[in-house]
Order: structure tokens, then sequence, then C-alpha cells
């Protein structure tokens, strides 16, 4: 087993054949800044989805708290490349590390809750974040912190399918199977020597580390960042990606991220009916498939596979 | 040399007395019985050896180190491992997952070199592959490696629990009800395979049973609880005989 | 204005009317809670829909309060019931967050259908009680306020003793206990969540309507932020539990209240969520929670 | 079962409708004809702000109806193409990137409130397409804080600094006041420019402002605690810059706490349901500044014809979505070509442009409409004029 392997090396072709696809139609006119735009918040969310699956999918912890540290990533970026006038990659890595420094802070004593007490505590932690930044006039306050477009498409791209590279590493290792136990049966795992508040905080600190590099790179590709747009309706609009996809299956979260990001923009005609058939898509798929399109089940690039002889 | 000593060990849930005043002393490569019948606290003795619970009252001694107070995991690294009365698997899980992850605090990288995949992650993964399936294959699970735990069959799971508990490598095993469920063959099996993991791993074994016969079968001793009082110890012949013990399990007509 | 014994005591009655709004809400939220462990998240929306009822009775069919707020809460447990029916009963055995998903997905879609049907636009009652304001030397409160209250503490009272010695408490009681085990009992399982939710919804119409008269203003969106700090109004006061609610409310009101009347106003929203967390984290079952131990 | 199977096939016919909806190029068939002209409008349809985006667009949606009836713009038709922004700012940039790329429109009308102006102004910037809101009202929006104007953004109403400047001098000069209070909504921009040039104007000539209270508009209802706390200060007047939805709330619970001084407030105020909202009673003794005079004949034209097309009352929002329209519109008339740096130039120079929200003078260096205010008063629920500024 190695890096290189097959199968990794198949990953990545696929990878580049669809940047390249894409590449070659935006520079061919065949799809405009608009899907551009689209196709740029749906890596957005798709980082953003993987990062709250590695949370409530495969840790089992269900926090509301996302759009909080997207919030944070987003502003601490800007801090750094708009008031500081740092470069573009201290400002994506600041951001993200102090969105990681608070998930820790965070985490460390609301996950000792339970379930919906969590959820309610990371929700209203989620508000408090929010809200801290609606008071920071530094930051641009109620008005929106304008911040200059320095992100592309390729950017985006290749920071989501490292961070999707890099968290679903986490989950098929030692310290990620930890994690799952935590979820599975957190007595039998404690049993098993499994420091479950350490692996519960670590995926924390991962999910939140995620979703501040998400953030970072809306807030240098949106060109203003508003309080308004990291309320907890943007928390549960990323619970509803990962839940669509299925909960714990990374493949899930990107499916489940593409899908509605792709819905709301293709609907974008019909602003009216948009947000009601999204709620209608929700209610339809989870009574008729409560476990997402996926279930726990990862895509497998198996169709690829060289057949063995024999 | 004693493993474990238990000294005056009470628990009580509001006001309502578990466990009172436990004396116990388990040696070094013993194999101890705990037995008694339903609601005699025996489950509680084990959650606090185990650090589920607080005791209210007296202490642990493992390994010469007083253990109250002490969390779960800590207790899995010092050596103290178990099984559970109802089984409580990592269900959704591959069985060689499920005994990877008790091997999980021997694990030889850290967590940056798997989120990298950098070499250290890939010896690591390889040799934890090895070790589990060595385990898997000692209780014969090692065809059903790929298997969901959860789809396995009762008393594979039973195994599955005590070879992932095993996998921990611990010292003392509690062994919460290992044969619950079992017909009689598997149960002499079970026996077999009690002895010769004791054998193999050096290791001190403590076991909760209501099977009578693989409690007198295989255990060197055996301590008798009734509401959560220690009633009887002694050698399975003695406590055979004990009036209290008959008394205890049999009723008082029985006199 | 006078002495800061009189502003204390003005912030305080503030406290109380704002915090007994949150219990009404509060205690449709807990009673589901309480029976399915589902937040129900379209709880606020709902009561947006009993307002906007309320609104139609009270406007077009020239109804008094009275006979509207009956009228809203009929139709609102209608609704409560049709929603459990079609959206969570099929997921009785679903994961907990699928539920809850869908929940989210209801909550949208009455928001943005009351958009849709309703339009955006702000809606105003007609003067359906009077406007009296009592004052006390510099101390005023209003007719509404004495309403309110007294509708939380009746309504509270009355759903205490239905959930305690009704037919249908009893069994609500038994189900969310256990609700294998009642319906080998001979509980009608699936009945008795469609009263709960009936019960619960139309205790959200009472609240919507004498919110929107109270207020003066119904939209498709209020349901939202009452919704929200009502479901923390029950978490803090222990979630489940009736009286629990009465209380969460009241403290996040008072506590609403003062951080705005110190002067914090833009920070009364975090003052609230930060006072959950911390009695989360200090007693994790709520104000009047009890601990429940899991059987290892 | 079969029940599952027939959902299962509408969630996939319905994802991929949707899916085709959003990704099939139109590129090269949808060219626009040669005699249409494509009006883009980015308003707020769905979110928090809804209700003024409907009533902007609707206003600005009847203007193009009308120009169209009398036969458009250079003898071709105008096609409205609408895009919702959710009320977010974010969306508010994906909306106008959707009209200037996907639509490809020559001019575009909205965002209703400054921040979601704020979020368009790059990409209208960048595609290179006149933007005229009708209620973006921070002076930020034309001119940076930088002092750089931005070139493409115009606007129907005039700028926050001007109205609070104007509602000080009136509590001063014609109310007598002395200790003023403040009631800002946090969360817009708006309210806050408003309250800041009241502020700055109110004690540079030596008053005093005794109290400043926040709330967050779409949220709060509830405004007992903040009021108790200014009757406490005992000021002459309340100043609150909001959208009239809360501030009916606000001076609903003000008269019932017994706080009976004079409220002034801004242009948020200009629509009916204020007075639904607080009461003819308490709506006595407050005036605010608004863009035309409410006894205007041409507004009364406009409000009969916005009532007799949308069942809706009209307010300053439709009214000001209504000229925005019509703003760009004339500038297209005026440019005489479809070119967006032609419209451009001349929205730059555009003067004695009649509005039904008053006469619009564009500054070229701010590019701030030059208009008169108007200050109204309730009396019993009517509006009654009382005092008309002009800029300086």
């Amino acid at each position: 087993m190695k890096l290189f392997n097959v199968k990794n090396l198949i990953r990545l072709l696929v990878l580049m054949v669809v940047y390249g696809i894409i590449q070659y139609l935006f520079i061919n006119k065949a799809i405009n800044p608009f899907y551009m735009m689209t196709l740029v918040l749906v890596c957005i969310y798709i980082i953003l989805a993987v990062s709250q699956n590695i949370i409530t999918g495969f840790t089992g912890q269900l926090a509301l708290g996302h759009a909080g540290f997207m919030a944070i990533g987003a502003y601490m970026s800007a801090l750094v490349v708009v008031r500081m006038q740092g470069s573009l990659v201290a400002g994506i890595i600041f951001g993200a590390l102090m969105a990681a420094a608070a998930g820790m802070l965070i985490g460390l004593p609301t996950l000792r809750l339970r379930g919906d007490y969590l959820a309610i505590a990371t929700l209203g932690l989620g508000e408090i974040v929010r809200i801290f930044f609606l008071n920071m006039d530094y930051l641009g306050g109620a008005t929106g912190f304008s911040v200059p477009k320095t992100i592309d498409w390729t950017w985006a791209f290749w920071l989501m399918a490292l961070s999707v590279f890099l968290m679903s590493s986490f989950i098929n290792s030692s310290h990620g199977r930890a994690c799952i136990s935590v979820r599975e049966n957190e007595i039998a795992a404690e049993a098993m020597g499994i420091n479950t508040t350490k692996y519960k905080v670590m995926a924390f600190t991962m999910g939140a580390f995620f979703a501040g590099l998400a953030g970072a790179i809306y807030a240098n590709y949106m060109y203003l960042i508003h309080p308004g747009t990291f309320s907890f309706l943007k928390s549960f609009e990323i619970l509803a990606m990962v839940v669509l996809g299925g909960l714990g299956s990374i493949t899930g979260s990107v499916v489940g991220a593409g899908v509605l990001t792709i819905i709301s923009a293709g609907l974008a005609d019909y602003p009216e009916f948009r947000m009601v058939i999204i709620a209608l898509v929700m209610i339809i798929l989870m009574v008729y498939r409560p476990n997402g399109l996926l279930g726990n089940k990862e895509l497998k690039l198996d169709f690829l596979r060289i057949k063995k002889k024999g | 040399m004693a493993l474990l000593t238990v000294d005056k060990l009470s628990m009580s849930f509001s006001g309502l007395k578990a466990v009172s005043n436990l004396d116990m002393e388990i040696n070094e490569g013993e194999l101890v019985g705990l037995i008694g019948p339903n609601g005699a606290g025996k489950t509680t003795i084990f959650n606090m050896l185990t650090g589920v619970y607080l005791p209210t009252g007296g202490s642990i001694t493992f390994q010469g180190k007083k253990t109250n107070g002490v969390p779960t995991y800590k207790l899995s690294h010092l050596g103290i491992a178990r099984t559970f009365q109802n089984i409580r698997l990592f269900g959704d899980l591959t069985v060689i997952e499920n005994v990877k992850i008790a091997y999980h605090q021997h694990v030889s990288y850290n967590m940056l070199s798997g989120m990298f995949r950098l070499p250290a992650f890939y010896r690591g993964e390889k040799d934890m592959e090895e070790k589990a399936l060595d385990f898997l294959k000692i209780f014969s699970l090692d065809d059903k490696a790929q298997e969901l735990a959860k789809n396995l069959p009762y008393g594979q799971q039973r195994r599955l629990e005590i070879a992932r508990a095993l996998a921990t490598k611990p010292s003392l095993l509690l062994l919460d009800e290992p044969a619950a469920g079992m017909n009689p063959q598997e149960t002499r099996n079970l026996m077999e395979l009690i002895r010769w993991i004791r054998k193999e791993f050096n290791l001190t074994i403590l076991l909760i049973e209501h099977d009578m016969s693989l409690v007198m079968g295989v255990c060197e001793r055996i301590y008798v609880l009734d509401y959560g009082i220690n009633i009887a110890h002694g050698t399975p012949d003695e406590i055979k005989s004990n009036p209290r013990v008959i008394e205890a399990y049999l009723g008082e007509e029985a006199i | 204005m006078g002495s800061v014994s009189d502003l204390i005591i003005q912030q305080i009655i503030n406290g109380i009317s704002l915090g007994s709004i949150y219990a009404l809400i509060a205690l449709g939220y807990t009673m589901v809670y309480g029976i399915i462990q589902l937040i129900n998240f379209a709880h606020g929306d709902i009561m947006m829909v009993g307002a906007y009822i309320g609104w139609f009775c009270t406007t077009t069919l020239m109804l008094s309060f009275i006979p509207a707020l009956i009228i809203a809460m009929f139709f609102t447990a209608l609704l409560g019931m049709l929603i459990e029916r079609i959206a969570y009963k099929p997921l009785r055995h679903a994961t907990r967050l699928a539920v809850l998903i869908t929940a989210i997905g209801v909550s949208f879609f009455l928001e943005y259908g009351g958009i849709l049907i309703l339009t955006p636009q702000t809606r105003t009652f007609p003067e359906v009680f009077p406007q009296t304001v009592y004052e006390f030397g510099n101390i005023t409160f209003k007719y509404g306020d004495v309403v309110i209250i007294l509708t939380t503490v009746i309504l509270m009272a009355i759903l205490t003793l239905v959930v305690k010695y009704s037919r249908v408490g009893k069994a609500m009681r038994a189900v969310s206990f256990d609700k294998e085990a009642a319906s080998l009992m001979g509980i009608n399982v699936d009945n008795t969540i469609s009263a709960t939710f009936a019960i619960g919804s139309s205790l959200a119409a009472a609240a919507g309507v004498l919110i929107g008269v109270y207020f003066n203003t119904i939209n498709p969106l209020m349901g939202i932020m009452p919704g929200l700090k009502a479901f923390v109004a029950a978490v803090l006061g222990g979630i489940g539990i009736i009286p629990g609610a009465m209380v969460g409310g009241l403290v996040m009101g008072l506590v609403e209240s003062f951080v705005s009347g110190i002067g914090f106003s833009t920070w009364r929203d975090a003052a609230a969520f930060f006072i959950l967390i911390i009695v989360l984290i200090v007693k994790p079952t709520g104000l009047l929670g009890k601990n429940i131990r899991e059987k290892v | 079962m079969k029940t599952k199977k027939i959902f299962t096939y509408l969630i996939v016919a319905l994802l991929s409708f949707t899916l085709l909806a959003g990704c099939s190029p139109k590129a090269p068939t949808d060219q626009p004809a040669a005699d249409v002209v494509k009006i883009g409008g980015n308003f707020e349809l769905t979110g928090g702000v809804a209700e003024f985006g409907k009533k902007g667009e609707n206003g600005a949606k009847l203007a193009i109806k009308e120009a169209n009836e009398a036969g458009g713009v250079l003898g071709m038709q105008i096609e409205y193409v609408g895009a919702d922004n959710k009320s977010e700012a974010g969306e508010s940039t994906a909306a106008t990137t959707k009209l200037a790329t996907q639509d490809e429109v020559i001019g575009i009308i909205g965002p209703m409130t400054s921040g979601n102006t704020l979020a368009a102004i790059p990409v209208i910037t960048e595609y290179g397409i006149p933007l005229v809101t009708p209620t973006g009202t921070n002076s930020t929006l034309t001119v940076t804080e930088a002092g750089a104007l931005n070139d493409w953004v115009f606007r129907a109403c005039f700028i926050d600094p001007f109205q609070g400047e104007v509602a000080a001098n009136f509590a001063m000069d014609t109310l007598g006041a002395t200790k003023a209070a403040l009631v800002i909504d946090q969360k817009g921009d708006y309210a806050k420019g408003l309250a800041a040039s009241f502020k700055e104007t109110f004690e540079k000539a030596g008053k005093e402002i005794v109290a400043s209270e926040q709330y967050v508009a779409g949220q709060d209802t509830d405004f007992r605690a903040i009021l108790t706390n200014i009757k406490n200060k005992q000021p002459d007047i309340i100043f609150i810059p909001g959208y009239y939805n809360e501030v009916g709330m606000i001076i609903k619970q003000a008269r019932d706490a017994k706080i009976d001084v004079a409220i002034l407030g801004g242009d948020g105020w200009g629509t009916g349901p204020i007075v639904d909202i607080a009461g003819k009673e308490a709506m006595n003794n407050t005036y605010y500044v608004d863009h035309v005079a409410a006894d205007d004949p041409a507004l009364a034209d406009f409000a009969a014809a916005f009532k007799a097309e949308y069942n809706q009352d009209a307010d300053s929002f439709a009214a000001l979505g209504y000229d925005a329209a019509k703003l760009l519109i004339a500038a297209i008339e005026k440019a005489g070509s479809t070119d967006k740096e032609a419209i451009r130039v001349a929205l730059e120079t555009m003067s004695g442009f009649a509005g039904i929200s008053g006469d619009i003078n564009v500054d070229s260096a701010t590019h701030n409409p030059q208009k008169s205010a108007s200050i109204l008063k309730f009396v019993d629920g009517e509006k009654i004029f009382a005092a008309r500024v002009d800029p300086k």
C-alpha cells in the first residue's frame, strides 16, 4: 500500500479531467460566469458538508453551529487580507486556524452534552458568533465587509479536492475509526481505551477547521461578507446537504452539496417557488430515503477497475 | 501478588445500596468468578472497576495504584479490558474494524500521518491489519473479517467482543456473562477458549456468569454476591456446599 | 422618570411579559418533544399559520377575539395532525436526524409557502381587545400583558391536568415512556401522537393569535425567531417538562430585558444563548430537568 | 411500495428538471433579439426584507410596463428579467452575476438595501453594467470610503446623511428639541447612516443625544426594555430611522409606556401599515422625512395604477422602484443607444428628470441625486405636509 497506488492515481486523473473539462468549457464560454460561480459555491458547500459530516455523520455529534465557524474563517481571513494586507494564502490559513481554535474552545465544554442539547447549544454558539461580527464595526459590522475577489475556480476546486482528500484520509485512519467508534457506542469505545472526549473534540476541531477554510474561500470569492449570511439557517442548509447525501458517506456529502446548490441556482428564475421546492425535496427525500441518497455507502470508481485475469 | 485489590467498595444510587463494603483480591494469573442472583450488583462492580461509575465508598487498587476516579479509557490503557452483558459492538463497522479500534491505543502513527497518508500511516495500518487478523483467527472469525458486526450470529458476536477486548492488550480481563445465550456445546468451547487465552496472553480473568457449569468448570476461586453483599468466597467446591449460597440461590424454603 | 427601583421594576414587568410569550410558544414545543423527542422546528411556523387564520377571522370574517382564537386553534390542530401524518409518521423508525431534517423542511415549506400564497406583506389586526394601559406611578403595563400572562398560566395548568389525569394524557405519558410497551398495553400509539400534535399545534395557534394581536404585525417569517427563542426557553427549563417551559420562558424574558436595560440591547440574543449554554453545561437537562443515566 | 416508487420517480423528475433548468447552457441560441432591450432587476424577493424587495420590483415592473405601452425605448420593447437575492449579500452577488453574464442585461434596477447593493457593485463594475438602486441610501455606495467614485452605481433616492441632517434640523428648529434619543436598527446600515448624520448635526448645534438604543430588524418584536431606558432619560424627541414595520411597533409600545414626546423618522416610515401597526392615536405627534409630498398629483396617478396592477397600496419603496426604472429608461432614451457606457454617461449627466418622488438632478461627481425632501406629519392617521427642505 502506498499513496500513489493505481486507485489513487485514477482518482487524481478523474479530478484532473473534471477540472480540465470545466476549465475548457469556461474558456470557450460554454459555461458563463454565473454557472462558474455556482460551481465555486458547489466546491465551498462540498467542503462545508463533508466537514459537517465528520462531526455529525462519522462522530455522531449533532452540532448545528457550522455557519459560525464558516463566519470565523471568512472574517478572519478578510482581516488578514484586507486590514493587514496579508497574502491570500496567509488569510486562508489564518481563517481556518482561528475557526479550528474556536471549535476546540467551544467543543471542550459543549461536547459533553448529548444529542439535542448539543444541537441547541452549538446553534446558540453559532448565533453568538454572528452577533459578535454584527457588532464589530472594524470588520464592516452590519454593512458587510468588502473583500477583493482573489480566488478563482482553480483555487476553489483544488482546495476542495485537497480538503476532501484530507478529511477522507482522516476518517479512514485509525484516528478516524476512533471517532466512528464514538458514534457507534460511546461506552464501548471508552472501554476499548478510546478517549471519547478527545476524539469528539478532535472531530469537532477538524470540522471547524474545514468550515473555516470554506468560509475563507467564500470571503475571498464573493466580494462581500455579511453577518446575515452566516445565520443558523446556513447551518441548517449544510446539515440538510449532509443528511440528503447520507450520514457517514463522504461521497454522499459531495453529492448532497452539489444537488442542493445546483437546484437552488437552477431555480433562480423561479424565486417564489425555489425555497418551496427545496423544502419539498427535503421532506420527500427524508420520508422515502431517510438514510439519504447514499446511506453510509460510498460511491466508488469501480466501473474503472481494471479486471484481473482469471 | 495481588493484581487487583478492592477494599470496602460501596455504590449507592440515590440512597439505594447496590454494592456495600465489598472486599476482593485477585492475584496475577488467577481466573476468578463472580456469581449471584439477578440484581445482586455484579455488573455494578464491573462498572466501578472500569471507571464507568465512581464508587460512593471504598477503594480500588490495580497494579498497586489507586484507580477510583480514573476515567474508563485510561483504565483500558492501564490494562483493564471488559466485555458487556448486553453486547456493545460497533455494529455498523466490520468485524476487523471492531478489533482495530481496540488496537487504536497502540497505534504507531499520529493523526497528521493519517491525514496526509505519510509512509508511517501505511506501515502502521499494515501492522494493525495483521495483528487484528491474528486476534480474529484465534476466535475463528477471520473469514468474517469484512462482515458488519451487527450481522454476525449471536455467539460470534460474543466471541468478537472478547477478541476486541484482547486487542487492547489487557492484563486483567473482565467478562460479563460471556456464555449468555450460548448452547451447551458453545459453552464448552468457550470454556476451552477462556483457559487457552489466559495461558496464551498471560491474563488474569474475572468473570460474571449465570451458567454454573462454566463457572465451576473454569474458575479457581469464586465470589458470591447477594443484594450487593459478598456472602461467600472460596473454591468451587467450597461454594457448592456453602449453605448461605444455597439459600441465596434457592430461597429460604429450601433449607 | 424616577428612581432606579422604578426602572428595575419596569424592566421586570417587561421581562415577565416577554417571557410569558416565549413560555406560551414553548408549551407546545415541550409537549411534542416530551412525547416523541422531536425538535419540531416547524412549531414557530405553525404558530405563524395560526396567527394568519386568526387574522383572517378577525378581518375578513369580522369575528371577535374569542371565536377567532378558537377557529385558529381548531384548524391549526388539523394542520399539525396532517403534518405529523405526512411528514413525521413515516419516519418513526428512522434516525432522529432524519426527522429533524424533515422538520426543518416542513418549516421552510410553511415559511416560503406562506410567502408564495400570502405575499411577504406585513398584516395588522384590528383592535380586538382593549388597548388599555395601566399606570402605577412611573410603571406601566398593558391589558394585553395581563391577557398573555393569564393565558399562559391557564393553558399550562390545563395542560398539566390533561397530561396527569385524562385518558389521552396518560396514554401520552405511556407513549413517551416506551412506545412498544404502550402499544402492547392496548394504547393506540399513532392516535396518541396525533393528539399530541393536535394539542401542541393548537397551543402554537393560541400563541400566534395572541402575539399577532399584541404586537399587531404578522408576516410569513414571523415564526422563525420566536420559535427558536421558545425552543431555547423550553430547553432551558427542561424540555418535556411543562412547568419548565414557563420557567425557561421567564428566565429568557428577564435576561433579555435586563441586558437591554443596562445598555447592551445588541447583545441580548447573544446573552440569551450564552445563559442557555452555561445552564446546559452545568445542568444538561435544564433547570427543572432530572438527570437520566444510561444503563450500562 | 407503489407509492414509494412513484415518489422516487417524482424526485428524480424534479431533480432532473432543476438540473436541466440550471445547467443547460443558453448561450448562443438565446442571444437577445435585436428589438428587445433587457433590463434586469435584482430584488429581495424572499428572505428577511422580501416585503420591500417585492414592492420595489412591482414599482419597477410597472414603470417598464408603462414604457412598453408607450412604445418602448428607442423603438424597442423592454424585457424585464428578475433575480432574487434572498435578502442576503452573497446571493445578491450571485444574482447580479446571473443578470450580467447569463441574461446579459444592459442595466440593473435594485437591490433595495445598501448591503445587498454593496455586494452587487464589484460584479457590475467588472462587467460594466449601470445599476440604479431605488433605496440604497448609504453614501458609500456611490463614493467609497476612500473617496473613489463607483462609476456604474446610481440611485433614485437621497443619501442617508442628507436625510439625517434634515431630520436633525427640523427637530431643533421647528420642534425646539435640545435632548434627543436614538433608536437604531442594528442590522441595517440605513438606520446607522441616518442616525450618524442626525447625531452629528444635532451635537454640532450644541444639543445633546441622551440615549442611543439598538434593536435588530426582522427579529425583535418587543422593544419595551429599550423604551424603558429612553423614558428614564427624558428626551424631547426620539429619532427612529428604521423601517415602518419595527417603527410601528416601537411607536405603539412607546405610547403604551407613556412616552408622549415627538417621534421622528426617515423615509423607511413611508408606507401605509405603519398607521395600522401603531394605531392612529399613537402616530400623532410623529414626523418623518419623505421623498414626496403626499398631495403630489403625479403620485396619486401612480398609486392608482399600482393598486390596479398589483392590488397593493403603493408606498415609497414602490415609488422609488418605479422612479429607478424610469430613470434607467430615460437614460437609455437619452443615450440613444443600448451601449452600456453611453447609458452610464447619460445617467451621470441626467438633469431635470421628473420622477414621482421628486425631480432628480444627478451630481456627476457623486452620482447622488439632488432631490428635495419633504417632512410629513401624522395627524389622526393621515400624512400632512409639514415642511419642504431643498438640498444645499
